[in-house]
């Protein structure tokens, strides 16, 4: 019973509730950061280690912080480990850190973080909101790598900037630009809409 | 962008390029969350303008004076996500206060937005960006602002194009956020007719 | 009033918490991001200012204090383990702002290479200078005792001339210092 | 040591501007003190939470706003049921003045094969865009124009389209908020009290002969049911007869006379 439950709240974040797509929250990361499979991935992986990390703490302090101002000791609690992720990346992936620049600091207004603190960590324990982060965060990191492998092939013609494309490839450069990127996660959208519809 | 002196041109093309050429909602893709959430009525899209231009237009130049007289001066630059995000809660929350308590009509009407405004990146973003790019005081002000407006030009049209979708035929899958996000794409297409006006 | 003082504990216990262990963490990462930076952004312009070397000149950086408010990174270049030659950034003022110069210099004071890390100046109009080799090798060979003036013995890119002044100041004030940071650096 | 040294700034900075902040806002939070009556939170828990608009108010909150100053009366949202109101008259103190629960009806009865069609719309699928186009393809200026902006905009999911091309009602489903009527361009779902025994399914304002003419179910205004009503319940209102539900006693004389069926006794929910 623990057990399953614990898989439940882990494999959730995978595909029935998967970030952007069912729940259309941190929507700019996703847009901006996906024009490589590197960035998408470096993007979304940060995001798990800040969602996993803040939403333990905050299940291990749900008892001690006063309800009035939750949501300040919220912002506070996500935007010190966005903090050490940016010292960190700067530290030993700063090629990473220059290309996503100013979305790394960005992830403290990103609703993730923020919401499953207020809707789960602050009301379960640390171990559920331990999976429901690392479920989350795995499903967001999922959705950017798709996202970029799509723009990062054909708007590039490139797959983690290794040329794989026969010679002649014109590359569709629409896709690396932001209306490209806008229109790519629409299309991506519908379709996951039509396989959802499809399983019920 | 290090300008020493700053003439009113160099102002005007500040404002063209924060609205129309790099418009930070199409272009940077700040402060997305919103933009799909309340475009798809028009009031609600026109209340949460006014509410962002007016907290960006004032948070702007307060981190800017946090950052400059604060962060810097201890040396502790790396600090400045948690501060300017502190800033800007408590800043709204007490405009917050302040409007219901003075102008409870206004409060109905904009007060709603406000909690939603704290989280929007698109105003922590703007205040980055004020510092990377190097700005003095004034073009910080005018920058803030800037922004502001086009978050609420791109959000605006939104809304209004979004309001016909309850004529059109989308097929099913499609409907609601999808669609939304191909609009989007395109209006931002359409936005790239600006580029060149202004660096 | 109670309401207040529990506000000002709670947020302020989670302020200094986060604080506290951030500057722990802005602590152990303080080196490597130094470096990582100097990587990227200096690392290519020591390539291109020495012939040859083998070891990792960023890596053995020396920091010279040259007064009170004034440290300057050094690059030494080593060849089978001995100091072939040092590198580091001399400043001049162009149209758009400083110039930051990367000199590179054998032990005798001679000039090996010069490569300009970053500018302001104008794309198209100022940058044939900063990209122009035939322009930046005329240093090489000059050094301590050159006059390294733009006129004299340094011929400027035509049409980049504020540029190419600015350049020829920086890598003068770079060989100025010379003397003083070879002892240094020695020692 | 040294160590510790740098954190001396950090911690110092960031605790000096909480504290500040902290104190700010609680100072604020007492200057600009508004007193909120507790209870609006509490009834605005029990209330629909649709924000559907169909108690008059610009949102839920805005009606619980409303039913607690007495402006609005304890059962002002239709949405939900008499046990919320009950709860929200136990919050009040007051006890609920009787409603009855009102449900939408569909006020018209010419499907597809039974209305005449002037043309064949091929427009986008809203009946307030197919009104701009000629005045809709009905020969019948009252009737149902069955392409389902009622159904696509009922907030509770209470609407249906038939195959017939008319709206459905799903009675339990239906909260009475009144949004179908509002978003009908012709005004045809009415919110009737959901114990309503007899009604003319019709909307029609048309001249018998008209009637007659472009619609086989339609209320002709013909009479035959007021000459037939023993109680005097049945008027005729602009050519469309009219039941009072007060005097009627469903006697079933009216439903023989009618010769469209337009008049009915409603089977019981």
């Amino acid at each position: 019973m623990e057990g399953s439950r614990l898989v439940k709240e882990f494999t959730k974040g995978l595909w029935k509730e998967i970030p952007p797509f069912r729940f259309v929250l941190g929507l700019c990361p996703t847009l901006a950061c996906t024009t490589a499979v590197r960035d998408g991935i470096g993007m979304g992986l940060c995001l798990t280690f800040v969602l996993v990390c803040s939403n333990v703490l905050i299940s291990l302090l749900r008892k001690v912080i006063p309800a009035q101002v939750r949501i300040a000791c919220f912002i506070v609690v996500v935007a010190t480990f966005v903090i050490i992720v940016e010292l960190v990346t700067q530290a030993y992936f700063y090629p990473l850190y220059m290309a996503l620049g100013i979305f790394i600091p960005l992830i403290v207004v990103n609703c993730i973080p923020l919401g499953r603190a207020e809707a789960f960590a602050s009301k379960n324990t640390v171990i559920y909101s331990l999976a429901d982060g690392l479920g989350m965060g795995l499903g967001y990191t999922c959705s950017l790598t798709a996202l970029a492998i799509f723009r990062e092939i054909f708007g590039k013609g490139t797959f983690l900037y290794h040329h794989i494309m026969w010679s002649g490839f014109e590359p569709f450069a629409f896709l690396q630009k932001p209306p490209g990127a806008f229109v790519c996660l629409g299309l991506m959208l519908g379709i996951m809409n039509l396989i959802g519809s499809g399983e019920k | 962008m290090g300008h020493e002196v700053w003439t009113f041109s160099d102002y005007i093309m500040l404002v063209v390029s924060g609205v129309l050429v790099n418009n930070i909602l199409l272009i940077r893709f700040l402060g997305n969350c919103p933009f799909l959430g309340v475009s798809k009525k028009m009031d609600t899209a026109v209340g949460m303008t006014f509410g962002v231009i007016f907290v960006l237009t004032c948070t702007g130049p307060i981190t800017w004076f946090v950052e400059h007289y604060l962060l810097e001066r201890f040396d502790i630059v790396y600090l400045e996500t948690l501060a300017f995000i502190l800033t800007i809660a408590v800043f709204v929350q007490l405009v917050e206060m302040v409007i219901k308590k003075v102008s409870p009509g206004l409060y109905r009407g904009l007060g709603i937005y406000l909690p939603l405004i704290t989280t929007n990146c698109c105003i922590l973003g703007t205040c980055f960006y004020n510092i990377r790019f190097k700005f003095g005081f004034m073009p910080t002000v005018v920058f803030s602002f800037a922004s502001a407006l086009g978050f609420g030009l791109a959000l605006i049209i939104m809304a209004g194009i979004r309001e016909r979708f309850h004529y059109a035929r989308i097929p099913k899958c499609f409907q609601d956020t999808s669609i939304g996000l191909i609009t989007a794409g395109l209006i931002g297409l359409s936005f790239f007719v600006f580029a060149g006006l202004a660096k | 009033m109670r309401e207040i003082v529990k506000l000002i504990v709670v947020l302020t216990a989670f302020c200094v918490g986060s604080a506290f262990s951030l500057a722990f963490v802005k602590e152990a990462t303080k080196e490597r991001i130094e470096y990582q930076k100097l990587k990227v952004l200096v690392a290519p312009a020591v390539k291109a200012v020495f012939p040859s070397y083998d070891n990792d000149p960023i890596l053995e950086r020396v920091k010279v204090k040259l007064s009170e408010k004034e440290v300057i990174n050094v690059f030494p270049a080593k060849k089978a383990g001995s100091l072939i030659g040092i590198a580091y950034e001399g400043i001049g003022s162009g149209h758009g702002g400083a110039v930051e110069v990367l000199v590179g210099m054998d032990l005798n004071g001679k000039i090996l290479g010069i490569k300009v890390v970053k500018h302001g100046e104008t794309p198209g109009i100022g940058t044939k200078a900063v990209e122009s080799q035939e322009f930046l090798n005329q240093f090489k060979g000059k050094g301590v005792g050159s006059k390294l003036t733009v006129g004299g013995d340094i011929e400027a890119v035509s049409g980049a001339t504020e540029t190419s002044t600015a350049i020829t100041e920086a890598v003068r004030k770079a060989v100025e210092m010379f003397p003083k940071l070879k002892e240094k650096v020695r020692g | 040591m040294e160590v510790l040294k740098a954190t001396i700034y950090p911690v110092l900075v960031m605790g000096g501007l909480a504290a500040i902040y902290a104190l700010g806002l609680g100072i604020a939070a007492r200057i600009f003190y508004v007193y909120v009556d507790p209870r609006i939170g509490e009834v605005e828990e029990l209330l629909g939470g649709a924000n559907c608009g169909g108690c008059g108010y610009a949102g839920c909150s805005d009606c619980a706003a409303a039913i607690v100053e007495g402006k609005a009366p304890v059962n002002a949202c239709v949405a939900v049921g008499p046990d919320k109101w009950e709860a929200i008259a136990k919050i009040l103190g007051v006890s609920v003045e009787a409603g009855e629960r009102q449900v939408a009806m569909i006020m018209c009865r010419g499907a597809k094969d039974k209305a005449k069609r002037k043309f064949q719309y091929m427009g986008i699928e809203d009946c307030r865009a197919a009104i701009l186009a000629g005045g809709g393809d009905k020969e019948c200026q009252y009737g149902c124009l069955g392409l389902g902006t009622c159904v696509k905009n009922c907030p509770f999911g209470a609407l249906t389209m038939g195959e017939d091309g008319l709206p459905k009602v799903d009675k339990d489903k239906c909260t009475g908020c009144g949004t179908c009527t509002r978003v009908c361009p012709r005004g045809i779902p009415k919110l009737v009290p959901v114990s309503l025994k007899i009604a003319v399914i019709c909307s029609s304002h048309d001249t018998p002969p008209v009637v007659k003419k472009i619609c086989e179910v339609g209320c002709q205004g013909c009479g035959l049911c007021k000459k037939a009503c023993p109680e005097k319940a049945i008027t005729i209102v602009n050519s469309l007869s009219v039941v009072d539900p007060s005097k009627c006693t469903l006697c079933g004389k009216c439903f023989e006379k009618c010769p469209t069926g337009a008049i009915q006794q409603l089977l019981p929910a």
